[in-house]
């Protein structure tokens, strides 16, 4: 099977080709073809992953993708345990997004552009995984910001549409730019970027990887540069502090591509690059590189769950939560909790697919994003209502669903590592739970306050109005209050929410062998053992404090939102400015539109001024000049120069007269002509032989 | 006389025939006609040469196909290529000085040359001699015949077509 | 010199003495052949169409042709007016010439072949293309517009599906790496990978060679519904039966080839006893051209005949696209297998 | 014994009936059968010296082999035009042919 796993992105790219030129004639069919590839594609991947837990080794193929000497450049893939498992999850989570697409997107008029762009974004998104090298993976890792950005303005005549694609590129490039340095940084010390040479280079502590640089004051070790440059990559990408800006915008997309690609999977990636570079991270000089991805993730986890306190879009709460949950993962891959972080990226895959998708079920139904103009939704959708508060008590950490067993192994490895870190964390899973059970009692509790007839999708842009098209919901009939969304789209919730309670069961320990859990077993990092580090066992202590955290923060919401005995601007009146500071997204984004946006605006038009005054003002100076030159050579052209030109055609003229009979323009005659000229010039080399 | 002598005669004097007709006779189907005995000969004196593949290929190409064309041609275009038709130019005498000029002259610079014997066997199965010829010393000569085939195969379809 | 220092003249002399012989004794042979074809076409088409087919003229008529051929010689030959007497002289003597110089190369049995040329099936396709000119001609020189039409669609025709007709001998020389045709039947059966490759070439060589012999659904050039018989509408007994010796002639050569270069020439599944190799060889050949040979009157009489654009569009756009395709398929297996 | 001299002295006079042949006809497809001549004639030349003169890598081939193919292309191409020219103008008399003759 592993050797196989080639063609799991084959397919996804196939269906990218033939519906991108094919789809207008395929139309309504368009997505049989994107979901028949990501089926084969799941059976794959699935099959190897099976192999993998069944104890296959782990199947590195490469080939020669370009050789300069001495350096060869492979291409090629990697099956392990990481690699198998994720691709298994992003092809049952892609695969379900994809079917969930087919009625949310349905009556759209770029049917068949959308299942296109899905496609190529799996193809990139598997490709990135399975790869072997950093440049395959950079292949795969730009395809999928090339999609992030396409997918994000897809409603392309929307303005904020366009603005968002535009900072979800710029930003992430800040981010890949790093990255890219950093995999040159890689190539000019170990003249490889293929993975298993560099992380066995690395820990071997080759003699460049231990070279030092100075910057500035510092002196900063290569290898551990090297790491960080790597990290600027999933900084982007995973929207970590401080590129997270792009994320919470990118919820312009359809809803279904919210939930693939920045919920479950391309944010993704920037935490499995680190989970695959982990070799580069660890082996630095007292793990410092991770100390840095542990505080980077920590602060986001934080910094995120403030945020989504005080909004009131219910994707954007989603998307802050995101970027939290991303920086769990951060944090805990940062503490030495390799299986920690990644199995939360697992679990997280699975449970926030569940939450955007139940969230755009429900934006589909009530026609507008604001949770305060929901309501009382429980009881028009349940399935909807059910497969959201499945999804929201794993995302908020309680007993027994997934998010509890990965969160929990995070803040046990926190516990154990740094203090500091733990008590951050604890506080952004409380924030987690608060924020969410807010989220919940506005949408499903209470009375219904938006209005009867649900206006025209407001996400929709005027053209698709003009086209007859009445939001995702084709058909669209009046109906009294919102409604259930159709089963195309609710059965790929209720999969998903079964994935979300049952996913972290691998986690349980004991299910492993010596006591620990599965996952442990599965999914662990070799560096470890020969640094004696142990993974810390489960604790019932810190299991059940981090579930009080979790039930204190539904209990603070309950009493705020649910039953109300604090009323919300109560509490906003208590914490004074802090309300508008984190409403406005702690003025990160407004520091960056003054500081970035409009510097480079002030500097192109000081550019500008500078082009317009100093090189054109020279510019005119030489042009005056030369005007002036050629007014003189003008005078000496129209007598001296015209006059010898008339004096030559006058001559030709003439010649020509007196050669004109000898053109016939019968092309004999000038043959006859070459071949007495043969003939003559023959005889007059044999008179002179 | 031994018999490649004897060859050599025969075909010689189909192609010198053959030439003549194609170039003397008044009706242009009767000169086409006469190009298959001419480049039949041809074709044998190949032989004679031991060019067998030549031969065929000139069978093949000028007999089968160039012929057939032109005769083709002549055939649609009958209204200009009649007997009623005047067939020659005004040159005829000053052409044939020339012409007679030329071969002369031809045959005493190459009389004058003293030609040796064979300077060798040919490779024994020319066919693969020629093939290998062609793939390696003059693969250039072979790529660029080839864009020309392409090129007028293109231009002929462009030009011969009726205008829409 | 004498007969003996012909005889032990260098190779390319014996050729040419080779050709004549093959001519003389071809004549026959071909002759003898056409005699029993026409007379199988008539028997195979009233099979066909649920008739009984000459009867009278011998036992079940089989002399029927000889009969015929008696006639045909004993009429008067019409040149008609203002018709080109030369050329409508020659015509036919070159279409039947060029069916028979097919043979020099065609192996009937180990050894048995005119001359096992080096460059043997482009001799072929080259001495077929010959055809042409004799048919274009005597069109022409009928002096009757039926008859000239009916040479220009032959011409159009024939050049048209020379093409495909050498791209499937150009894939057979690909596999064998030969043009003799000896060592193409010594090379035969073809390894199992090549099937696909060698059935399409087989298909396109039969289609070819049908449209090469002017033969239904190919037959535009002679046409009697339209041209009244085309190019040789004109041509009266003997001048006539050269046609047909020309057609039979090119049909059986054809076959023969056909035979040769996809068949197995004259190998056979089984050996056979009392015969000897030479025996068995011409035995099993026989039996498989004539085997074909019935295939193609058994199309002839069940399929209606093509419009001129339609078979133009065949070769152009079916035939040889198909080919070249399978051509390059076909050298890439052999370059890779290799 | 037949030598070189014997195919240059024939060759010779196949390419002085071809000149003729180009330099007196009217009708322009009979003076690319003159042309045809002339070419023949260059290809026996070039076969007879690979056999006289230098036999190996048969070089004379390759170059009588490229000749007729462009022959080839040439009689496609100006067969091409000649029925154009004769649908147009109805002539295929080169010195009819004056379009662009001021």
């Amino acid at each position: 099977m592993a050797r196989l796993a080639w063609l799991i992105p084959l397919f996804p790219l196939a269906s990218y080709g033939i519906l991108a030129f094919r789809g207008r004639v395929l139309g309504e069919r368009a997505p049989y073809v994107a979901i028949a590839a990501m089926a084969v594609s799941a059976v794959l991947a699935w099959g190897t992953f099976l192999e993998q837990v069944l104890g296959a080794p782990p199947f590195v193929w490469r080939a020669a993708w370009a050789v300069g000497g001495e350096r060869v450049i492979t291409v090629g893939y990697t099956v392990d345990s990481l690699s198998s498992i994720t691709v298994a999850m992003i092809t049952l989570v892609g695969g379900l997004i994809f079917v969930y697409s087919v009625g949310y997107m349905h009556g759209d008029p770029y049917y068949a552009r959308f299942f296109a762009f899905l496609s190529l974004f799996c193809a990139g998104m598997l490709t990135m995984v399975l790869a072997n090298s950093f440049l395959l993976m950079l292949i795969g890792w730009e395809v999928i910001g090339l999609c992030s950005y396409l997918l994000i303005g897809f409603y392309f005549r929307r303005r904020s549409a366009n603005l968002a694609q535009m900072k979800a590129f710029l930003t992430t490039r800040v981010g890949d730019t790093l990255m890219l340095v950093g995999i040159m940084a890689l190539f000019w010390q170990f003249g490889t970027v293929d993975y298993q040479t560099v992380f066995e280079a690395v820990h071997k502590g080759a003699e460049k990887a231990s070279a030092a640089v100075r910057l500035g004051p510092w002196e900063i070790p290569v290898v551990t540069l090297t790491a960080l440059l790597i990290f600027g990559g999933p900084i982007g990408k995973s929207g970590q502090f401080p590129l997270h800006v792009w994320l919470p915008d990118a919820m312009e997309g359809p809803t279904p591509v919210s939930a693939l690609i920045h919920a479950a999977t391309m944010v993704a990636a920037g935490v499995y690059l680190v989970g695959r570079a982990y070799p580069l991270f660890f082996f630095t000089p007292h793990h410092e590189a991770l100390t840095w991805v542990a505080w980077v993730g920590t602060v986001t986890a934080l910094m995120a769950g403030l945020i989504a306190l005080a909004q009131d879009d219910i994707k954007r709460v989603l998307a802050y939560s995101t970027i939290s949950q991303l920086g769990f993962m951060m944090a805990g891959l940062g503490v030495l909790g390799y299986t920690a972080g990644l199995f939360h990226l697992l679990t997280h895959a699975f449970f926030k697919a569940l939450l955007f998708l139940a969230a755009g079920s429900v934006i589909h139904a009530v026609r507008t994003n604001n949770i305060k103009e929901m309501g009382g939704l429980w009881r028009s959708m349940p399935v909807t209502f059910w497969t959201f508060l499945a999804g929201f008590l794993a995302l908020a950490g309680v007993f027994p669903f997934a998010g509890f067993w990965s969160k929990d192994e995070i803040l046990l490895e926190a516990y154990h590592h740094d203090p500091a870190i733990y008590t951050l964390l604890t506080a952004a899973a409380f924030l987690t739970a608060l924020y969410m059970s807010r989220l919940v009692a506005y949408a499903f509790f209470g009375r219904y306050r938006g209005p009867e007839h649900p206006e025209p999708d407001p996400w929709l842009p005027e053209d698709y109005a003009r086209a007859g098209v009445h939001g995702p919901h084709h058909g669209h009939e009046a109906h009294r209050g919102p409604h259930e969304s159709p089963p195309v789209m609710t059965v790929p919730l209720m999969v998903l929410a079964f994935f979300a309670l049952v996913a972290g069961f691998v986690g349980i320990p004991g299910t492993g062998p010596e006591g620990g859990s599965w996952i442990h077993h599965f999914l662990k990092f070799e560096g470890f053992e020969e640094a004696g580090i142990h993974a810390p066992s489960f604790s019932w202590p810190l299991a059940l404090r981090s579930l009080a955290v979790a039930l204190a923060g539904i209990g603070v919401a309950w009493v705020v939102y649910g039953v109300r005995w604090v009323r919300s601007d109560q509490v906003r009146a208590w914490v004074g400015p802090l309300y508008p500071f984190l409403r406005n997204r702690m003025y990160i984004d407004t520091v960056y539109a003054w500081v970035f946006v409009r510097g480079g605006l002030a500097l192109a038009a000081g550019l500008r001024w500078f082009d317009v005054h100093g090189v054109d003002g020279l510019v005119n100076l030489v042009g005056g000049v030369t005007v002036l030159v050629s007014r003189l050579h003008r005078l000496f052209d129209t007598y001296v120069v015209d006059g010898l030109v008339n004096l030559i055609g006058w001559l030709t003229r003439g010649l020509g007269m007196l050669l004109r009979p000898l053109q016939t323009g019968r092309a004999y005659h000038y043959i006859l002509v070459a071949a007495a000229g043969l003939v003559i010039i023959v005889v007059v080399s044999l008179w002179r032989l | 006389m031994n018999a490649e002598a004897l060859a050599f005669c025969a075909l010689a004097a189909m192609v010198l025939v053959g030439g003549a007709l194609v170039v003397y006779s008044r009706n242009l189907v009767h000169a086409a006609v006469s190009l298959v005995p001419t480049l039949l000969g041809v074709a044998g004196l190949y032989v004679l040469l031991h060019a067998e593949f030549v031969a065929a290929i000139q069978i093949l190409i000028y007999v089968g196909a160039i012929t057939v064309l032109i005769l083709f041609v002549i055939l649609l275009t009958e209204g200009a290529t009649g007997l009623r038709v005047r067939q020659r130019n005004e040159q005829v005498p000053l052409a044939l000085g020339v012409c007679g000029a030329l071969v002369a002259l031809l045959w005493v610079v190459l009389l004058r040359v003293p030609w040796g014997p064979a300077a060798g066997p040919l490779p024994p199965y020319n066919p693969g001699a020629v093939g290998r010829s062609f793939l390696m010393p003059y693969v250039l000569a072979f790529e660029v015949t080839s864009l020309v085939i392409l090129a007028s195969l293109v231009g002929a379809i462009v030009i011969a077509r009726r205008e829409e | 010199m004498g007969l003996g220092g012909l005889l032990s003249a260098v190779w390319q002399v014996e050729l040419v003495r080779m050709v004549v012989l093959a001519a003389v004794v071809f004549t026959f042979l071909a002759v003898g052949g056409a005699l029993f074809l026409v007379l199988a076409e008539r028997k195979i088409s009233a099979w066909i169409q649920a008739r009984v087919g000459p009867k009278h003229v011998g036992p079940h008529g089989l002399l029927q042709t000889v009969a015929d051929t008696l006639k045909l010689l004993y009429k008067e030959n019409i040149v008609p007016h203002r018709a080109d007497r030369v050329l409508f002289s020659i015509a036919p003597i070159l279409v039947a010439v060029a069916a028979l110089l097919d043979w020099v190369v065609i192996p009937f049995a180990p050894g048995w072949v005119v001359r096992d040329l080096n460059v043997g099936i482009l001799y072929f396709a080259a001495v077929s293309s010959l055809t042409v000119i004799g048919i274009l001609t005597g069109g022409w020189a009928s002096n009757n517009k039926y008859s000239l039409l009916g040479g220009l669609r032959s011409a159009a025709q024939m050049v048209s599906y020379e093409l495909p007709l050498a791209f499937s001998l150009l894939l057979v020389a690909t596999l064998t790496g030969t043009l003799s045709t000896v060592r193409i039947v010594e090379a035969q059966p073809y390894p199992a990978y090549l099937y696909p490759s060698v059935a399409v070439a087989a298909v396109v060589f039969l289609v070819a060679a049908t449209a090469e012999a002017n033969r239904i659904p190919f037959d535009l050039p002679e046409a009697e519904a339209e041209l009244v018989a085309g190019y040789f509408s004109e041509y009266t007994p003997m001048r006539f039966a050269l046609f047909q010796l020309g057609e039979y002639g090119s049909l059986l050569a054809s076959s023969a080839l056909f035979t040769t270069l996809f068949l197995g020439g004259w190998k056979g599944p089984f050996p056979l006893p009392w015969l000897g190799p030479v025996g068995n060889g011409l035995v099993w050949f026989l039996l498989k051209t004539y085997a074909v040979v019935f295939f193609l009157m058994w199309v002839r009489w069940t399929y209606p005949r093509f419009r001129i654009d339609q078979l133009l569009g065949l070769s152009w756009k079916v035939l040889l696209p198909v080919s070249m395709m399978n051509l390059l398929v076909a050298g890439w297996l052999v370059v890779v297998v290799r | 014994m037949i030598g070189l001299p014997h195919y240059l002295v024939l060759s010779s006079l196949l390419f002085g009936m071809g000149l003729f042949g180009v330099l007196t006809r009217r009708n322009a497809v009979a003076i690319l059968m003159g042309i045809e001549l002339m070419l023949n004639a260059a290809n026996l030349n070039f076969v007879a010296f690979t056999k006289f003169v230098d036999p190996t890598f048969v070089r004379g081939h390759v170059a009588a082999l490229v000749i007729i193919t462009l022959a080839a292309c040439e009689a496609a191409v100006g067969l091409a035009l000649i029925i154009n020219a004769y649908r147009h103008l109805e002539t295929v008399n080169v010195d009819q042919v004056n379009l662009l003759k001021g």
